[in-house]
This record gives structure tokens, C-alpha cells and sequence, in this order.
């Protein structure tokens, strides 16, 4: 997904074609990139749909299900909209430090005859659009069983906007942290650090479910959440193995180092669970899946399989504690632990990638002349500086937002359950 | 007539049905619900934490008879659902003053079998 | 998927080997194309198992719920077959106007050789048979809750056979239609006018379900309908992308155009039913994302990104109101909107590809000497000729079978529900 | 998968890359083939994750539910550790007759310079990995309601070491069944007798589930069943389609009789049930789909349409019987019918082969010099030395870990639910 | 005061709950059950074998009224729940000292409607 | 002895218990019933079309107690129970026969607590 990447693994065929015919080189799309990131976009999207929506619907109380799943549904919606009208434009269009340009407006730009790499840029700017749809669909666990849907909306819709946009446009667009250098082969920061932060901000304004933590339900369907779960592996292909953009050693890599790191993830949660209760939960292993996934997503395309495992190793561990801490004893109602598994997760590996990326760890090496400590600052750097903007615009967002509607429904609706106050429907019937 | 409501654990439904039915008992009506008593919901996991559960799945089993057989009815029950673990159950007799079956406009004990 | 698609979006590499090596140009499959099609085939087979399967499922009663999930997957089984003895022939072999010939009975012809455009054939009729499992699959809609199990497979295979097929060859396999120069990239006629308007007929004919429309239950499992509508959507990147029969700019444009019509489809419904009834609901917006999908099909692979946002408005408005109007008004009991969706979805779409190809509105354009008019009566008489075929032919087929077997259930089985007295089961058990 | 079908379907591209540039055709991967593959490989661990875990878990009851999901989950990634570390390597590496060496420890060797055939061999590796996953998962189906969940995963990490690792080398990683000319397309004797013998051996072992067979309660959910069969079916797709290792006529061709075997075990099973009870159950046409599937696979890559039909028709019809028989006459609880199902098919199909591979049924034809009779003992070896290797393999497994741990729970658990016991979940709740 | 239990078929519940609000009940409470009667439970089919199911779904009706109106209910519950076919269901009367409602502390028939 | 009933509202479940718990109650059994009264259901939405749902959601407790502390229960659930909000609920008393532990065999009061 960075030019860098597109570097090290530009396929052969293109170049052939290239060589034989320089005229025609401009305009070659390679069929079988093409079909790849044609695939990663379903992948992709599926994750959100209804990959991440019935992960997270799993986790909640049945009378908030459906509240669950709409919130997805209709993030997907409002967001392929705002990406089509104006954040592919400010992610991708021009060459600002901070934020792109409205060249792009409407996508107004793509032709079938525009091409980004090897394949067409309507595949590029499609697969894009599917991660400027998971992101703000990922902060959904922090804010579950009791925010307003028009909030939700207006709040994800700004947020596309003057967080994602820009970060995407600073890492992934030729912005100011891709003149850094930073290394962020798949969304460590852009997805992981910007929407882990998001949540942990979103929870200390909404505040507390009331009954959080006396009396907090457990998950009403483990089944919902493993059918989750597993659609959300299934899709990290694409996501980290579509990052590529080509179907080649990259993409396999990608994908082989993904896996790892997610089997991993799991297995590590699991056995601290075993361990501590005498019981492992499927709820459990699923969460530590994530985990590995979020950790490894940033280095997928720079490491070998040796980074795979120490990254499973690592968001396993650490994001188990990081729940303990964050919703145990902090006692914050981040409800789906968002920033103790993505956004700790997604750190963690934006870190570790300058170390695991050397050729000592079989990964593909940094570039030329950069030390694994020099760029460890530099991905310090890009992590903090997001974190910050992101914690700040959030805040503001959500306070502007609070003028206009309010962000938490009322004690009576959040008691009786969000489905049928806000969507008039109810999860499961008796007829 | 008496209205006997027993309190089971659910893994002893079939065969208290089958002692009942030995005996001829040939209606009953069974409703799945929740107990709290003496014998503790077991706890659940969820994310680095254990949640204990108030109330344990049980089933109820509601039997409407003539006077005559109520105690052989209350014994059959007993007898089937025991497993002399805490939890058990309990078995709980009313009066029943009339009883009519739908179909047919028999009352009293004549609706019962 | 039209003879026209194929060489507006025919791909480089293909002619390249035609250029170096002239003789074995005939025997080159590009690995590309045929990769993306292989997946397109699988999902869009997705499509109806699980996806359409449970987007009806969900909103039928609990009783109900079993023989939904088998008609689609017992549909899925019978059609395959008669497409592999029959269908594919009867739609693709031989050049009639209006119905092809039994030169590829039993796929006989098929080999290891053959070749549709640069994929193999096999992967062409593999492909093509996805959509004749889907056509009919979508008919199910008008007749849940009532129809026997045996007149649905009987109606469906002579339904396939009958309408399906020839239409298929009208449009798409050289026939009348394509003759005329009928745009229909993905089925709006083939597929949308022809399902939707048997629903209609067979709706009639059925009757109402005995609690239509006093008291009909609201769907038993909006989480299952939530399930299969985003299934749904991501297999149509397969159905529309899929029918550029290559991996180029083709696919990817009818993916992005096809995404862009879902997400404001959607929207569109949702904001209806919020302004309305102060609550938007989840089932809601996965019909208003259907209505866009129907709507945008026979154009996706026209079109730009204006044609996408305006199928998307069209579609979702329009059958908005058509569902209030057949069910609502004119009482007509075509249970889950077949017609009101697919059917006004799809000629909608068929008849605006006349305009929003134009490249005013940044599509690829008409052929040459065809004015905007002169198209969109071409597409006027394709629909129409559809339409009234499609309802003499199912009307008279239902009959037929009515002479051999019941074409509804008892009312004692119809109160009962279909689960257990058709197929021995029942949907959801306490044990 | 074989050395045969990588001949046999050679695609052209690379080819002519070798022709161009013999001195850069070591380095080429085809960006067709690796689009493919790497969506087969999604595929293909969709099939356990989540498909296969609800197909299983569906069957059981409400109980249980959770450990059956947990199953599939934790050995999912127990076994993807076990591949990279070890399996991997004993499977692929070296060219002993019996086993492989450690030569590929850790997945040591593999670069994203190293090749299998035209693809990456990241994206082998990984391919082969869900091969390596699902085989053991299959046997769940012999253990549920009843298995420690320890011992499961001790279980499975041994077999896969032990037995599928050998015998993957021996068929596909050039051992001693590969020198015998052993036909084995995508694991009719790597995948279906393996795992359907060990069914057979550790419900022997075992025993039966307290209440079998008096009062074996129906499944608790046909809607997951069938969600899990239809995710079955499209995987299949990649499982055999996939099994080409390119996207060329071979995997077009074996996707196509793939679905043909499919469609027509499901509709063999329906009929049976149709006549014998008048109810024609989902659950039983899924289970005719498995069959049919099963049956296919070792031959998909070698017959034509008659093949498939063949075997879907021969599947379907002999695998009935054999639940019949097994469960219903014999009475042994290999509780969710792996043995007769998978096995049965799997064997049936490796025999089959044979003679459908010929041309007479338009098939790929044999290899030179050998007739049909000749392919059938060498098939009928094959499969009697995999069985025996197994059968006695899974046996000294279970005692040896029988001396470690618990291979049951105690009545008292299985009586409440593995769920609440050995995970401390419940599948559904009421808040 | 009665306190009339009522088991009926599912497909009973609407018509039921409508008879009876026009005789005048404002208030009922209703519970899925299992019933074991007269009425056998379906087949199910599951892989080559037949199993019967014990019971079969019904559906319960709680209503608390005063004694003037107790035979009026139970025969409007009767005339609507009945198919006059097997199953149909049962009517039970018993005897209910006191009722309260919860909101007002209103007791005995006040509580009622 | 008095078999109490009670219908409560299901978001008053866990505070009732709490409550019940505290005065000693150490037995109760809970059912997810659906009840009809002054409070109507809620509407649902079905593309393009409300429907309004007769029933809602309620909870009903049954509790075997001694005569003695009967009125105290009462007045116990009354109370957690109560959010002065229609729909709050009823409570009604039967007369209680006879009860029974199957674990033990204990008859009368013995086998409540
Ligand atoms: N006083 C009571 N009133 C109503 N139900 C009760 C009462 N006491 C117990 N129960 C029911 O009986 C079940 C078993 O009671 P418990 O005290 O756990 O065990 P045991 O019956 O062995 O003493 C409880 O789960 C509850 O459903
Ligand atoms: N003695 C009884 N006690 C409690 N419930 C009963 C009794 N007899 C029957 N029932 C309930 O009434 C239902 C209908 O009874 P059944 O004997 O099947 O038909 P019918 O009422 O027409 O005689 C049963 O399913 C069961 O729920
Ligand atoms: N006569 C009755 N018999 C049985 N249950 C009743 C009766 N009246 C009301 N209920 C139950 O009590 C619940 C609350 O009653 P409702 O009239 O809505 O409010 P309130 O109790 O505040 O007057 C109802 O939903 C129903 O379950």
C-alpha cells in the first residue's frame, strides 16, 4: 500500500510488457493484480459486513443486537458516500504535507483508463474506500449499548473526514510521515492507532453504561461472535495481503505472516485464560485473534515469519493486560475493549516493525541506510503525532456534535435496549 | 383436584416424563425457566474476567390430577427427578377448583385424562 | 458479459501473445481474467447460499424458517443440474433468435480447449449457472409460507428452462435482443424483469397467506436478514464485476458503480423510514441496498461514478414507494417484495442505461449512431417483450403443475408452519 | 496438487516469459495463478472457519454448541503453529520415501524469492496450511459432546504430525504413493480417508455419548447447519478448484464437476428421505452436498461432466446407506457420521478415479501405459496402507495421551454441556 | 378472585387475546410452553432415522379476575381456542386470595383492571 | 403457606432479587413471559409499514413462602419492582398446599429454605 512497498514487489509481467512495448506501458493493467485487489475489496468489505458487525453484535445484550449491526450496516452506507464525495480526494488527490486537495471531488479523476500501479485506479480508490469504511466501523465497540444513531452517524461521517482523510493522505498519500519514512505497510497506525484512540476519547466523553461494571451482561452470543471472528480472519487476507496491491511475493508473504500472527494471538489469550479460570472461551481466543491481527497488520509487508510469531506473541500478551487495565481497573467503558486490543495492538506492531523488519528477523530489510533505531523514532513519532490529532479532533467533534443532538440516548431507552426505541425492531422473535 | 408444579433440573425431564407416563399420567404441560436457590449459577468468562450467573437453567413441569393420585404423582415425580445433588428442585401442590378441556366442554376430572 | 462488454474492456495481455505468437492466440486463457472469474463464480454462488437464503429467511416467521433455507438450497441443486443437462445449451449454443439449440447438452462440448472470450469455457458456464441458481431463487420471495416443496422445484426447473433461458439467450447469447443492441450488462432484464415479474404473477395466482394482511408478523430474525443482505452485497461485486468476464478497468469500474448504488440505495430507505416512522431499521436499509443493487445491475458496466449515485436514489425511492403500493395498497401479497424490489429495480436500471451511459454523465458511451432515445426504446421493447413472456410463461406453467400437484400447502399446515410438516425439522430447538 | 496436474495444466504465460527470457523465468511468478491461489486459500480456511465449526456445531445440541465452535477455533490456530513449525517441513521438505526431513523447519527456507511452480511459495505453504487445518477438524464431528477439550488439541497436534504430515508426502510431497502413480487430485486419501478412518478409531475408542442411541436429540439448529454447508460448498471451490495451483482450464474444469457432485449428492440424499419419510429435510440434503463433495475430490482434477456426475449420484447414494449402517445397524457414535460420510465418500472417489479419469468418460486420461484396472489396484493401495497407517496411528495416539489426561469428561459434564464446563460460555443467552 | 390458567394452541393466541378483549379483560400474561397430551408431537427427520418429539409447542395463558366474570372468561377462552381437534388444550381455575398492582399499590380486584 | 406470583418488568429482575435476597428469600424461580395490560407494546417497523406489537416484554417470579413472611415478600418486590410507571406489574397470592425438596425428601416450610 506505500510506494515502497509497490517497489519492492512490483511484479515481472508488467515489466516485460514494459520492455517490449514502452509505448503501451502507461496504460497496462495486470489482470491477475487486478483480479487480487478486486478479490481484497470483497474481502475487505466483508470484514465489516457482517465480518466486525457480528463480532461486535455477539459481545452486546440482545437488546441491543440489532442497534449493533444497523450501526454497521449504516456506517458502510454513509461512509462509501463521504469516501465517493470528498475523502478520496483529501487521502489521495495532490501532494500536501498535511492533507490532500479537491482534485479529486466525486472522483471525478478515475477514467477507465487511470491506473495506480498495475491495476485500475477505480480498484485501488474501491479497495480504499473499504478501509475508510472499517475504521470508524472498529470505534463502534467503544460506544455500544448507548449512543444516539444520529450521533453515531454524524460523528463517524466528521471523523472520516478530518481524522482518517488526513492520516491516510500523511502515511499512505505522499504526506508528511511518507517523507518521514514511516513504515505502515497495512493500517497499524492509520486504522489501529486512529481508531483504538478514537474509542478510548469516545468512551470518557459518552461515559459509563449504567450498569457498567456492577452488572455488565455477558456476551448473549458467543455463536454470533466466533461466526465473527472467522470472517474477520478470513478478510485480513485481503487486508493486509491486498496492501501489496499485486498478487505476488509480497501479497503471499503478507498473507503467510498475517496468519501466523492471528493463530498465535489466539492461542496466547487462551492459555492465559486457561490458565487464570481453568476455562478457555471461544469469546477469549477470538479476542486474542484480533490482537495478533491488529499487532502484525502494520508489519505484514515487511517482515519474515520469525516477525510473525514474536508479533502474535506480543499483541497476544500484551492486550490481554492492556484489557485488564483499561476496563478492570481503570474502570473505563470502552465497552469491546476497541483501544485495549486495536489501538495497543495496532502500537504495538507500528513499534516493533523497525526491529522486525531487519533481515536478522528474515524480514525485507529497511531502507537503505536508516537504522532499526533511527526508524524506531521515527514510527514513535508517527504514532504519537496521530494519537494527538486524533485525540484532539475526536474531542471537538464530539463536543460540536453534542450541540446539535444528543449523543446518549435517554437512561429509560438505554435500559430498555436500543432496538426497539431507536430501529423499532427486535433482534429475535418468538414467532 | 390438586395442581402440582415441579421445579426440575432439565437432564431429568425425560425420565421423570417416562415415570410419569408409566404411571399414566398422560398430560402435562413444561416451561423452561430460571432458578435461584441453594445450588449456585456457575460462573462464565468473558475477557479476562469470570461473571457469576444468579440464575440456573431448570424446567417446569405444571400437572393437573384427581385428588386420588396426587401422592403417587408427587412420589413418581420425586423418585425420578432425584440425583441428591443440591438443586434438585421442589415440588409444590395447590388446589385446583375446576379444570374443562377445550375440545370437548368436559369439566372437572373428566378433562384431565 | 455481453459480446459488446467484452471488447469495450478487452485486455492487453491477451492481445500481446495474439501479436508475438499468432498461432497459439486461440488457445490463450489470461490467468488473470480467469482468477477473478473463478472467484466471481463463488461468490456469487454466495449469493444465494447463504446469502439470499438467509436475507429471506430472516423475514419470515420461526416456523417458516427451515423451508426457505431449502428451497434455496434444494434450488440451487435441481438448477444445476438442468442447467448442465440443458439450460447452459439452450441459452448459449447454436445462433437462433430466440432460443438457442441442444448442440452443448449435457455441457458435451466443454473441454479443456475451449474457451469463452480469454477465460476457459468451463469457467464461463460455471459462472453463467451461478446466475440461472439465483434468477429463480429470487422468485421464492412471492411464494414463502405457502407453496408446496414439490410444485417449487417443478415450477422452477420448467421456469428455468422456460423463461430463464431463453431469455438469457435473447440478450446475452446472440439472440433477438442482442440484435436489437439491448444493454444489459448484468441482468436488469435478464436476470431483475424476469424474476420480478414471475413473483408478481405467481403472488396472484397463490393467493394471500391466511393472515395477510391483517396480522403479518414482522421478520422472526432481522439478525439473519442483516446476514444475508451483506452477503448479498459483497457477492454482486462477483455478479456485476464479474460480468466484464476480465480483471481490467471493466470489473473494476462496475464494482465501484455497483458499491457507490448499494451504500445510497440504503441510505436512501433508511432516511425514508426515519423521517416517517422516527425510527430507521436495519431491514429497512438491506432492502433499500437491494433496490440499488437490482437498479444499478444492467448499467454497472456503462456507467460511471454520476450514473452509480443516481441508480442509487432512483432505485431506492422508486421501490420505496412500489412496495407500499403492491403490498400497501393493492394488497397483493408477493410476501417479500419481489417484485416491488428486484422487478421495478431492474427495469428502472434497464431503462436509465440509455441515458447514464452517455458520457455526459461519464459513462462509456452508446454505439455509434445510437442517440440516448433510440437506445432507451430499444431497452422500452426489451423490457416489455421480457416482461409479457415472462408472465404468460409462468402463468401457464403454474397452471400445468396445479393439474399434478398442489401448488399450496393445507391451511393446517400453512397455521403449523412449513418446517415441520414438509421438511421433518424445525429451526431452532431448546435442547 | 500433484506433479501430474502442475504438467498437465500448465498455463501459457510462463511459458512465454521462459521463451523471452530463459535467464528470468526461474524468478517468475504468474500474477493469475497467485491471485487464485491466494483467494483459494481464503476459501479454503473459510470452510473451517467458520463453515465447517456450524455445520458440526449445528448438529449438537444448544449445550454444546460452544465447544464445537471452540474446536474448529482452537485447533485453527494450534494447528496453522504446528504447520509452520514442523508439519510444513515433514510434509514437503526432502525427498524420503515415508516422511519428509527437517530441512524446512519454521518455515526457515521459504523467501519471498522461493517458487512452487508459478506461484509463490509463501502462498504453497500457506495453501497447504488449510489443507492441514480442516483435515483434523473434520474429525471433530467423531468426538463432540463429549471429548476433553485438552485432549482435542492434544490429539490433533500429534495426528497431524504423524499421520497427515506423512501422507501428504507420500501422495503430494514426492514419496512413496507419488512414485506408485497415485491419483489424488485434493485429498480423497490425504484428506477424507485419513480423517474418516481416525473418526471411525476414536469413536470406537471413546465410546458412545451417554444417551446414544435411545434418545440422540435432533440437531439444534438446521439454519447453522445449512449456513455451514453453503460456506462448505463455496470453499469447496478453492479446496479442489485451488488444488490446480494456477487459474487455468484445470481449475476451471475441476470447479465445474466439483459443483456438479455437489448438486447431485444433495438432491440423491433429498430423494431417499422424500420416499422413505415424505419429508425431504435440510439437514439431509446438506449432508448428500458433503457427501457428493467428498466423493469428488481426489478425481476432480482428472474427469469430466460424466465424472462428476457419476460420482455425485454414487456419493450421494453410498454414504446414506453407510450413516445407516454405522450409525443405525452398528451402532457406533461416530456421532456426527465422519467415517461414513467423508470417509466412505473419500474412498469411493479415490477408487472411482480410475476409471472416470479415462476418456471414454471425458476425462484428463491416465498416465501413459497404464490402464485402467492398473490405476485402480495402485488407488486401492493407496488407500489401504493410508488406512491401516491410521487407524493404527490414531489408536496408540489416544492411549498414549489417555495415560496424560482425561480423553472424556465426566458424566456429570456431559450431562450439563461441555459449554458452561470447559469454557465457562454459554451459546445463547436470554439478556 | 380466580386465577385461570389456559394451555391453547399457538395458532389460537391472537384470536384468543381478541375474544377476550372484548369481553372486557385488559390485562393477561402469556408463556411458551410444552405440552404432553392426548396430541402427539411431530416426526423429526434427522439423517435416515425418524424421531419423535414428546411434546409439542403450546402456549399459556395467565389471567386474574374477579369471581363475577371467572365463568365468562373461561368460556369466551374456550369458544375462541377451540378447533375441535385433538390438542386443543385445557382450562384451569384456582382460587386467588389477593392481587396487587405494583404501580399503585391498589389490592384485590382494584388491582385487576 | 403462599405461592407468590409476580410480574415484573424484565430491567427491575436483577434489583428485586437483590432485594428478595436480602430479607432472606433463598429460593425463587423466574420465567420470560409476555404480557398485555394497560401497557401497550411497543410498534415495530417493516418496510414502509408499523406494526404494534400486543405483547411486551415481562418477567414473572414465583416464590413458595411460610404465611408468616408473606406479606413482607410482597411488600419487598413491591417496592424493588416499582418505577410508578404504567407496566409496573401485579402480584398475586394463591394459597399454597403443600411443598416438597426432592434432594430430601422435607415436606411443608421445611423444604423452602
Ligand atoms: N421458595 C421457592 N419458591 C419457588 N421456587 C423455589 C423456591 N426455592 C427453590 N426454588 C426453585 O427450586 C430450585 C432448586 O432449589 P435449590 O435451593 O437450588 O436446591 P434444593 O431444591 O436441592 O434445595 C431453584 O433453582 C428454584 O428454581
Ligand atoms: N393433566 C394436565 N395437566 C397439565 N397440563 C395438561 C394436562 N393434560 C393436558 N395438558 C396440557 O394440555 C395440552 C393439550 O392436551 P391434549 O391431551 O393433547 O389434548 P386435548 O386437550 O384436546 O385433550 C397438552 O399439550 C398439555 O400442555
Ligand atoms: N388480570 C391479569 N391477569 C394476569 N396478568 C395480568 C393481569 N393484568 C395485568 N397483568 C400482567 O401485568 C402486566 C402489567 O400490567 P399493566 O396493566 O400493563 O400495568 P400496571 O400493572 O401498571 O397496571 C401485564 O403486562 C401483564 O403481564
Amino acid at each position: 500500500m506505500t510506494i515502497n512497498s509497490c517497489h519492492v514487489f512490483r511484479r515481472l509481467p508488467a515489466v516485460l510488457v514494459a520492455m517490449l512495448f514502452p509505448s503501451l506501458a502507461f496504460a497496462a493493467t495486470d489482470s491477475g493484480d487486478t483480479a487480487w485487489i478486486l478479490t481484497a475489496t470483497a474481502l475487505v468489505l466483508f470484514m465489516t459486513l457482517p465480518g466486525l458487525a457480528l463480532f461486535y453484535a455477539g459481545l452486546v445484550q440482545s437488546k441491543n443486537v440489532v442497534s449493533v449491526l444497523m450501526h454497521h450496516f449504516a456506517l458502510a452506507c454513509i461512509l462509501s458516500v463521504t469516501w465517493v464525495v470528498l475523502g478520496y480526494s483529501l487521502a489521495f488527490s495532490g501532494d500536501g504535507a498535511w492533507v490532500g486537495d479537491l482534485g479529486g471531488l466525486m472522483m471525478a479523476n478515475i477514467t477507465t483508463e487511470t491506473l495506480n500501479g498495475t491495476i485500475p485506479e477505480s480498484v485501488f480508490a474501491a479497495f480504499q474506500m473499504t478501509f475508510a469504511i472499517i475504521t470508524p466501523a472498529l470505534i463502534i465497540g467503544a460506544y455500544v449499548e448507548r449512543m444516539n444513531f444520529a450521533a453515531v452517524l454524524a460523528f463517524s461521517v466528521a471523523w472520516l473526514l478530518v481524522v482518517y482523510a488526513p492520516v491516510t493522505h500523511w502515511v499512505w498519500g505522499g504526506g508528511i510521515m511518507a517523507s518521514w519514512g514511516v513504515m505502515d505497510f497495512a493500517g497499524g497506525i492509520v486504522v489501529h492507532t486512529t481508531a483504538g484512540t478514537a474509542a478510548l476519547v469516545i468512551a470518557l466523553v459518552l461515559g459509563k453504561r449504567v450498569n457498567f461494571p456492577q452488572s455488565v451482561a455477558p456476551p448473549h452470543s458467543p455463536v454470533l461472535t466466533m461466526i465473527g471472528a472467522s470472517m474477520l480472519w478470513i478478510g485480513w487476507f485481503g487486508f493486509n495481503g491486498g496492501s501489496a496491491l499485486s498478487a505476488g511475493q509480497g501479497a503471499g508473504m503478507a498473507l503467510l505472516v498475517t496468519h501466523i500472527a492471528a493463530a498465535i494471538g489466539a492461542l496466547v489469550w487462551m492459555f492465559i485464560e486457561w490458565f487464570r479460570f481453568g476455562r478457555p472461551s471461544v469469546v477469549g481466543a477470538a479476542t486474542g485473534m484480533v490482537a495478533g491481527l491488529a499487532t502484525v497488520t502494520p508489519a505484514s509487508g515487511y517482515i519474515g515469519v520469525p516477525g510473525g510469531i514474536i508479533l502474535g506473541l506480543g499483541g497476544g500478551v500484551i492486550c490481554y493486560y492492556a484489557v485488564d487495565l483499561i476496563r478492570g481497573k481503570l474502570k473505563i467503558d470502552d465497552s469491546l475493549d476497541v483501544f485495549a486490543v486495536h489501538g495497543v495492538g495496532g502500537i504495538l506492531g507500528s513499534l516493533l516493525v523497525a526491529f522486525l523488519a531487519l533481515e536478522a528477523f528474515s524480514g525485507g530489510g529497511l531502507a537503505e541506510d536508516v537504522t532499526a533505531t533511527g526508524q524506531f523514532m521515527v514510527q514513535l513519532s508517527g504514532v504519537i503525532v496521530t494519537a494527538i490529532w486524533t485525540a484532539l479532533a475526536t474531542f471537538v467533534i464530539l463536543k460540536i456534535i453534542g450541540m446539535f443532538t444528543a449523543l446518549r440516548v435517554s437512561k429509560d431507552v438505554e435500559v430498555e435496549g436500543l432496538d426497539l426505541a431507536q430501529h423499532g425492531e427486535r433482534g429475535y422473535h418468538n414467532t | 383436584m390438586k395442581y402440582i408444579i415441579a421445579i426440575i433440573k432439565p437432564s431429568r425431564l425425560d425420565d421423570t416424563h417416562a415415570a410419569l407416563t408409566e404411571i399414566g399420567i398422560s398430560g402435562l404441560t413444561v416451561t423452561e425457566v430460571r432458578g435461584y436457590g441453594r445450588q449456585r449459577g456457575q460462573t462464565e468468562i468473558y475477557r479476562g474476567a469470570e461473571y457469576s450467573i444468579a440464575f440456573v437453567p431448570k424446567v417446569k413441569l405444571e400437572i393437573a390430577v384427581d385428588d386420588k393420585i396426587a401422592d403417587d404423582v408427587v412420589d413418581t415425580i420425586r423418585k425420578a427427578a432425584h440425583t441428591d445433588k443440591i438443586g434438585d428442585g421442589k415440588i409444590f401442590i395447590l388446589d385446583l377448583k375446576d379444570a374443562l378441556r377445550i375440545r370437548t366442554n368436559e369439566m372437572g376430572v373428566d378433562a384431565l385424562n
